[in-house]
């Protein structure tokens, strides 16, 4: 049995189960469903979870564990002589592919299934036989291979047969035990509810594991950096100048500083813009205005980052130098190029003005109107009352949404490297050209540097890094939420 | 796990113009699918490379530069062993302005003296001051200095601090100067190659196009490029001789052009022979029909290797990496 | 969102503070207030009566153009205070509502502590010179209110937390922190008991010497202690409008009558 | 509070404050400082969302402007002789399309002859006025219909980049001075051809449905396959994050327990939002491709990664909501009996819905733009692979998607490629907003007040 | 967020529905309630009455458990209801709140339909076979809560977009609906007229022939008209608690004296 047919089959009998769950429960309380403990719809629930849980996790571990035992039983028939030759893995994927050929033979009709089992090298050029049928294979198939494909066809049959037994059994016991517990005393509700909660659970605990596989992913070459580059050199270095032939310098603080600088600047636009803008459309636009500027500015967060870039290299940069450089309309001599912190800072907080405004909106919409009139009541003006009682009131919303701002600008490239420039520096000066920590985690990452030299692993270190400051931001804004959070009623 | 029919590849982006041409044509010439040919860098291809064999692990890794010892080594332990290394040709560094600018003839010297954060005066190292190309070589235009070269991630800036800032420290004397001044050697050396860092000179971590841009935006820059990007873009680039030498296919093939590395491909010689088709894209990569010095690769802008014929025989033979 | 029909001419009506005439409220085309023409006199109390959604609060709330911030309310007819047309597109509403204050029928603290719940008002307005002055009214504003015992001890905790008692009292003390010239009040003591009830009256009498007050009750008897005009809604209609002391004695029409004397439905 | 200075006549001893009568006509001092600021307060406002329309406007004028030519392509049509043996011989060599080369380019100088335009040029030559990829056009014409050798069939062969741009003003005959690919003298040919309708502009559908070609021929690339791409990768990250963001956020906002360890979730959470994508590429490539073993450059890995870059920016902005919804619906709909849970999917979360459809649309929008992690699992590149034969090929099927395939773009050396990359962002901004606006309706109907 | 301290020896209680022993209840440090004990019987009307803030809204939200929705509320001490402790783990509050309804003290209606306000309770607890039978569900509650008249034309309009007294009334209809087997009304007539008010207390009258009452008021008269026992609270104290005519014509403490002669404060 296939296995779309399995997951159909698992389907069908969860619904065929909340039918029979839901009707059992009815005739136990002969048809009136003020006597059932839960609503009806509960008991058919019950019964199709009981049927698809414990089905669909069996499925998953035979999934993950057939073929390993398969690999197993057939990567003993391969000989070492071919092993060494290769590898144990390769042979096996060649043994997989004949397989599989054998397979797509048998489908296309050009072997029956005995001759798949039966054929033999001596007899046959395998090779030329499944190439007939649009399988192409690297090499030709020795006796061994063919063998070992025969076998692990044979024990994939099997394990398919054992597999959709075992599975559909677990449905059909599953469904046959919370189907005879449906009765009208039955707390189907709560059962459902309590497999709904660890529903819940299991999906807040996904973004637990992405942190998780995210630090441990970065570790290893972490550590590995830091055996070859000494940490106190990485932390407390001021200048960062990687090379290729060794005697890189690799200190963080001037890309530290560049990202919090571009980002500070990012938030300064996109922060009061996006607030103005959020504020303007909850509480003054019509609502024809704010339904139609409201996704238009949307588009901002859509239009691919290295639009942006470019736009920020070809306009904002040049427009920038005109107004700000040698000669430039303030007469002051401040930017000497296109690409500087100020550059990718604007174009960065365009970018995010969605970020801040559509969320903000949202949050300013759900604050109850008994609020409003209470402060108009008062004699307040609409802007004393968003300033004072509104934006209070929808204060965790509004740190919600420009955290997610602060967060975008911190993990932003492309508009770095086009905007920003690529060497890093340790400057006051906001028109002078800088790098970040993502900029280059991306540049020493996809570089040319040997792999295993510290300049290629400082991408690592980079990431675990700015993971752990990111961190310590977000603690620090969450006791600024719960210090002045306003919870209304 | 379904097994794989296509050939993978990963790495260089230098390379990665040559190999999606070869890959192309190889899927509209053989009965094998098109291979797929991953971008990200030389550095991760050759990582992802080393990471094993087997199925899931890629078969050919494009590089812009020759593995590393310690590379080998982790693809050893990973079990990588029979490494075959294919060069394809040569990728020419140019030098070149605005279409609409002054010409220019430079030497390593010139850039030497014009790029390097610290020049000997009156033997003496001081930062250096040079503000026009005319300051550097009387007979450069009188034209502000701005260059824009590869960052610190690109293969290209290795080759351009040995091929250029070094041999101009060499040449203009910086360097026995300096030694002479009771520096260390590798002190030394080390200075020569450190570029400025007051806005003269521009790292360029994106590609070919963000140098263009780049020009664009500042039409007194000189960039940083490779040939065949140049020769696509002849309409908007004026190319600089150096040492008096013109860029091309044909001046970097026999040496006269000094500015230039080799492009490589490495190939799992486990996955010869289980990835369909492998050994065939290989020797169809250096086929004389695609890399030879009439083939589309030179005709997009690659430098034929002139021991073309050696890179076949290796090829066919399935010679391996021996360290 | 309001739309005033431009008054054709508006006659001199002096005397009464606030004088509505032929005022229809719609909320879409629902008709909640028809065609009511009233005279609120000043420095008196006017109690609204009326069985409920009668069109008591939607009347109150056109008073102050409170009415305004509700998309589907529309306003017709004209409403002056001392002789202005409070519809009038000059006019300004926020100056309005600094003058007419209002204590509303469901008790809305801010999510604020209970002395910023307070002293909004008179900051907003430039009310007090300084902190001391500030504090001072805040003190004051509760004491009248009823609620100082209760609360000096927690003025900075959060307005919301307190029972629904309390929080009425504490807009009952919000609004009259700003001292405005007129006080609407619904329902001000719905949720009080008999003594503080009774504060509340006492405050009400005493404001009575220097403001104007409407007030909507459904308790007659209040509205006999406090009032001394009473007006009497029903279904969207003022039924009947006079001297307390008459209305209750001497019911004009039939409705006021069954009404007072619990004989309606 | 900055702007009601505290000038006003202040209250008398019994801290009560007393004020002037004032006529409601005329504006007081104060509140018409304070009426002043309100109306500055609501300039701000409108200005500042005249800032994000104006840059949206730049930004769209800058790529619509740049991108609209892309749609256009030059077409050469030439009717080719299909000779038996000319066939034969090409497909017994090693590359077979060169001579292929051959037969295209004996069949244009006859056309050209046909029409009466004389040149000197040789038949090579002329050639280069065509793609690279005319060759495998006819040989997979010759494949497709074996039992058409040795007819002659009209075939309309993409022009070269360089006439197109010639066609399209980009390349004039000055740029061509040290082109070593093209010549003056064959736009000479190109006008006159053009003249005889034998070498024609028009939509070019090809861009919208191809897939990539190799940096020798712009001409033939298209954004179709990787759009195909994007298609699988927003499904699968459709339906995990959505899903997976609302069911977190919910048992974060509503069941957990209060405590340390919530609190450290949740701080965790917000911070997923801060890892540079890049990183999650690299988790990408540690978790699915090399622990699970998941296919190389396929779409559901793409998917799974941009689905856990998603994540963080749906459960904060679906937190967020859900915080706002007052305290009051919740107790009334538990006082008449209904379960947490009941009262979560009833009332609470429809409240909450336009928050989390806005989450979802910027998640998504992200999602769809980025390219970063696509670079660590082997999604950007010279992925030219066909459209998908099944829906879990589609999931599992080496592609690209549309950021990476106009990244790559961009950064390829033939100027053709900038028009398509800037033409595929037209398409990707037309892809996102059809994308939207189920969302952007559904939001503007979950709206209300209370 | 409650805990309990676990009863050494419940005596048997049987007669009483509810039955509450050394209840404490504290708002973070704020002690609520503080050591209440009582007995409320079956199908009888019990009124607590006291002075605002007393904690008369606290102590009846502790009877369902509306309190675990306070973050910061601590309730100690058993309640029993049947004879089974609710703050036992085993029991499930919901199904508490099933059986012991709710009216909350400031009208709280889910921004939806009249008609989806009511169904709703039925809907969750199937409690109607089909879609007529809930419409009848529907009007009658409506009907008994002295509402239908006025919404039965609008019944899909938002209940939100009612007058005050509207929506207490629709919350009542609301908590009736589901027909608890106990139900507490938190000042259910605080915002009606008398006549409302009237039909409400009618309409308890004829619960109490199956259901157990509490009910909070302020209103002396209300407590002495509905209900058979009274409870006074005093500062969170249950001071007194009888019959209703003793407490009001006998009251043995004096602050409930002074309190039901209004001679508080
Ligand atoms: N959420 C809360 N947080 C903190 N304190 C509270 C909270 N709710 C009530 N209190 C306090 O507990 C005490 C009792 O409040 P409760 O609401 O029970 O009073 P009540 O008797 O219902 O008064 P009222 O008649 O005014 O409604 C009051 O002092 C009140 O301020
Ligand atoms: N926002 C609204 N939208 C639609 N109809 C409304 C709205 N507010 C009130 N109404 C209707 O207008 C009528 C008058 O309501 P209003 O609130 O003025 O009554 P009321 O006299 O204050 O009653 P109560 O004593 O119950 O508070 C009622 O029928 C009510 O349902
Ligand atoms: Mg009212
Ligand atoms: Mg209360
Ligand atoms: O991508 P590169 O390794 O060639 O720079």
């Amino acid at each position: 049995m296939s296995l779309p047919l399995i997951v159909l089959v698992i389907l069908a009998l969860a619904a065929a189960g909340f039918v029979l769950g839901r009707g059992r429960a009815m005739a136990s309380a002969g048809g009136d469903i003020r006597l059932l403990h839960s609503l009806p719809g509960y008991y058919g629930w019950n019964v199709a979870l009981a049927a698809m849980i414990p089905a669909f996790l069996a499925l998953v571990l035979w999934l993950a564990i057939q073929p390993v035992v398969i690999n197993g039983q057939v990567s003993s028939m391969i000989s070492q002589g071919s092993i060494d030759a290769s590898s144990l893995d390769l042979v096996m994927s060649d043994v997989r592919r004949v397989a599989e050929g054998l397979d797509t033979a048998v489908a296309a009709g050009a072997l029956t299934a005995e001759e798949a089992g039966s054929l033999r090298t001596e007899f046959t050029d395998v090779r030329e036989r499944l190439g007939q049928v649009g399988v192409a294979l690297g090499s030709d198939v020795t006796s061994e291979t063919l063998h070992a494909a025969q076998r692990y066809r044979e024990l994939s049959g099997l394990g398919d047969l054992g597999r959709a037994i075992v599975v559909l059994g677990l449905a059909v016991l599953g469904a046959a035990w919370a189907w005879q517990r449906s009765n009208k005393d039955f707390r189907a509700r709560n059962s459902v509810e309590r497999v709904v909660r660890w529903i819940l659970i299991a999906a807040a605990s996904i973004a637990v594991l992405t942190t998780v596989g995210i630090a441990l992913s970065l570790i290893f070459n972490t550590v590995e950096f830091f055996r070859l580059y000494p940490a106190a050199d990485f932390f407390f270095g001021l200048t960062w100048s990687p090379s290729f032939g060794g005697g890189s310098e690799l200190g963080i603080i001037p890309l530290i500083w560049a990202t919090l600088y571009i980002s500070l600047i990012a938030l300064a636009v996109s922060v009061p813009v996006g607030l103005f803008a959020a504020v303007y459309l909850s509480e003054y636009a019509t609502p024809a205005v704010r339904a139609v500027a409201k996704p238009l500015l949307e588009v901002l967060a859509g239009i691919p980052t290295i639009v942006y870039g470019l736009f920020a290299l070809l306009t904002v940069g040049p427009l920038l130098v005109d107004v700000f450089g040698n000669g430039g309309l303030l007469g002051v001599d401040w930017m000497a190029g296109g690409t500087a912190v100020m550059t990718a800072g604007l174009v960065m907080g365009i970018m995010l003005i969605p970020f801040v405004s559509s969320l903000s909106d949202d949050i300013i919409n759900a604050v109850p109107q008994a609020m409003r009139d209470g402060s108009l009541g008062l004699g307040a003006t609409h802007s004393e009352t968003v300033k004072q009682v509104i934006l209070p009131a929808a204060l965790p919303g509004i740190v919600g949404a420009i955290l997610l701002a602060a967060s975008r600008a911190i993990g932003e490239t492309m508009i770095v490297v086009l905007g920003a420039g690529a060497a890093a520096k340790l400057s006051l000066n906001p028109f002078e050209a800088m790098t970040t920590v993502t900029a280059k985690i991306v540049s020493q990452l996809t570089g040319d540097a040997d792999f295993a030299s510290p300049e290629a692993l400082v991408a690592f270190s980079l990431g675990m890094t700015l993971f752990v400051i990111t961190l310590g931001l977000n603690i620090f804004a969450l006791y600024i939420v719960r210090k002045y959070r306003e919870q209304y009623e | 796990a379904i097994a794989r029919d296509q050939i993978q590849i990963a790495g260089s982006s230098t390379v990665l113009p040559y190999a999606s041409i070869v890959a192309e044509a190889f899927g509209e010439n053989t009965d094998f699918p098109t291979p797929v040919v991953e971008s990200g860098g030389s550095s991760a291809g050759l990582k992802k490379f080393c990471t094993g064999v087997g199925e899931n692990t890629i078969d050919i890794a494009n590089a812009s530069r020759p593995i590393r010892e310690s590379e080998i080594k982790a693809c050893a332990e990973a079990g990588v062993t029979d490494i075959m290394e294919v060069r394809i040709g040569y990728d020419g560094i140019v030098f070149a302005s605005d279409i609409n600018g002054a010409d220019f003839a430079f030497t390593p010297t010139d850039w030497y003296k014009a790029l390097a954060a610290e020049v000997v005066v009156d033997g003496k190292l001081a930062a250096n001051s040079a503000t026009t190309w005319k300051q550097v070589n009387d007979a450069l235009p009188e034209q502000e200095i701005q260059a824009f070269v590869p960052g610190t991630k690109h293969g290209t800036r290795e080759v351009f601090e040995e091929k250029v800032m070094m041999q101009g420290c060499e040449d203009s004397g910086a360097l026995k100067a300096m030694v002479d001044g009771g520096m260390d050697k590798k002190d030394a050396a080390k200075k020569c190659i450190t570029l400025r860092t007051d806005g003269r000179s521009v790292d360029i971590d994106g590609d070919y196009t963000e140098t263009l841009a780049r020009l664009d935006a500042n039409k007194a820059g000189i960039g940083v490029f490779g040939l065949a990007f140049y020769e696509n873009n002849t309409d908007k680039l004026k190319v600089a001789t150096m040492s008096d030498v013109t860029p091309s296919t044909q001046s970097i093939a026999s040496g006269e052009y000094p500015v230039s590395r080799p492009l490589f491909f490495y190939v799992k010689k486990a996955h010869i022979g289980v990835i369909p088709g492998l050994k065939e894209f290989a020797q169809f990569f250096v086929s004389d029909e695609l890399a030879g010095p009439d083939g589309p690769l030179a005709q997009y802008g690659l430098v034929s290797d002139p021991e073309l014929a050696k890179v076949q025989e290796a090829v066919a033979s399935e010679t391996t990496l021996t360290h | 969102m309001n739309q005033m029909t431009k008054p054709e001419k508006v006659a001199a009506m002096n005397e009464a503070k606030i004088s509505a005439e032929k005022v229809q409220v719609f909320y879409g085309d629902t008709h909640a207030i028809k065609d009511v023409s009233i005279r609120i006199e000043e420095k008196t109390v006017t109690a609204f009566i009326g069985p409920s959604g009668c069109g008591k609060s939607t009347f109150l709330r056109c008073i102050n153009r409170m009415n305004d911030t509700i998309d589907v309310c529309r306003v017709e007819g004209n409403i002056l205070i001392d002789g202005e047309d409070i519809y009038d597109p000059k006019v300004d509403p926020v100056q309005l509502r600094a003058k007419v204050g209002m204590v509303f029928q469901k008790p809305n603290p801010f999510p604020k502590s209970i002395f910023d719940n307070i002293a909004y008002g008179p900051r907003i307005h430039g009310l007090a010179r300084n902190k001391a002055a500030l504090e001072e009214i805040v003190a004051s504003s509760l004491q009248k209110a009823g609620l100082w015992n209760e609360v000096k001890d927690r003025l900075d905790e959060p307005g919301t937390g307190l029972s629904g008692g309390q929080q009425q009292r504490l807009c009952i003390a919000r609004a009259i922190a700003v001292s405005p010239e007129v006080i609407l009040m619904d329902e001000p003591c719905s949720a009080l008991d008999p003594i503080a009830t009774a504060k509340v009256e006492e405050l009400i009498d005493e404001l009575r010497e220097n403001y104007t007050i409407v007030i909507v009750t459904h308790s007659m008897q209040q509205a006999a202690r406090v009032s001394q005009r009473t007006a009497f809604f029903h279904l969207g209609n003022l039924v009947e409008e006079g001297a307390t002391n008459d209305i209750f004695t001497n019911p004009r029409d039939k409705r006021t009558q069954d009404y007072i004397t619990g004989r309606f439905g | 509070m900055t702007d009601t200075a505290m000038t006003y006549p202040a209250g008398k001893e019994s801290g009560q404050a007393v004020r002037r009568k004032t006529s409601l006509l005329e504006v007081d001092a104060l509140t018409r400082r304070r009426n002043a600021a309100e109306r500055r307060f609501k300039i701000y406002g409108i200005v500042a969302i005249l800032i994000g329309l104006f840059f949206l406007v730049a930004l769209l004028y800058a790529i619509f402007s740049n991108g609209l030519t892309a749609f256009n392509q030059t077409f050469v049509s030439v009717p080719v002789t299909l000779e038996k043996s000319a066939v034969e011989q090409a497909e017994a060599s090693i590359v077979k399309t060169s001579r292929y080369n051959a037969m295209i380019d004996e069949a244009l100088a006859a056309e050209l002859g046909r029409a009466g335009i004389a040149t000197e040029m040789k038949p090579a030559d002329l050639r280069k006025m065509l793609s690279s990829g005319a060759a495998a056009q006819v040989r997979s014409f010759v494949l497709a219909n074996p039992g058409r050798i040795g007819e002659t069939v009209t075939f309309d062969l993409l022009a070269s980049s360089r006439v197109d741009g010639y066609l399209k003003g980009r390349v004039t005959r000055d740029a061509l001075v040290n082109d070593k690919n093209l010549d003056a003298a064959h736009l000479d040919l190109v006008d006159l051809m053009q003249d005889k309708g034998i070498v024609e502009k028009r939509f070019n559908m090809d861009f919208i449905t191809g897939s990539d070609a190799s940096d020798s021929r712009p001409e033939q690339a298209g954004i179709g396959v990787s759009m195909i791409g994007s298609l699988y990768m927003m499904l699968v990250v459709l339906f995990l994050s959505l899903p997976i963001g609302v069911a977190a956020s919910i048992y974060l906002e509503e069941f957990a327990p209060k405590n340390r360890l919530t609190d450290l979730i949740e701080v965790n959470i917000s911070n997923l939002a801060a890892v540079p994508s890049i990183v999650f590429g690299i988790l990408g490539l540690a978790a699915f491709i090399q622990f699970a073993h998941l296919p190389q450059s396929a779409p559901i890995v793409g998917g799974l990664v941009l689905t856990l870059m998603t994540l963080p920016t749906i459960i904060i902005s679906t937190r967020a909501s859900l915080k706002a919804v007052p305290p009051s619906i919740r107790d009334a709909a538990l006082g008449v009996g209904a379960s947490k849970m009941q009262s979560v999917f009833h009332h609470v979360l429809p409240l909450a819905a336009p928050g989390i459809l806005t989450g979802t649309i910027i998640g998504l929008a992200q999602a769809l733009g980025e390219t970063a992690p696509l670079l660590l699992i082997g999604m950007v590149g010279f992925i030219a692979s066909n459209y998908p034969g099944s829906v879990a090929s589609g999931f599992l099927d080496p592609n690209s998607a549309m950021p990476a395939q106009i990244y790559e773009w961009a950064k390829r050396a033939d100027p053709a490629f900038y028009e398509r990359a800037w033409g595929g962002i037209i398409v990707l901004l037309l892809f996102l907003m059809t994308m939207n606006i189920v969302a952007i309706i559904l939001r503007r109907r979950f709206e209300r007040r209370w």
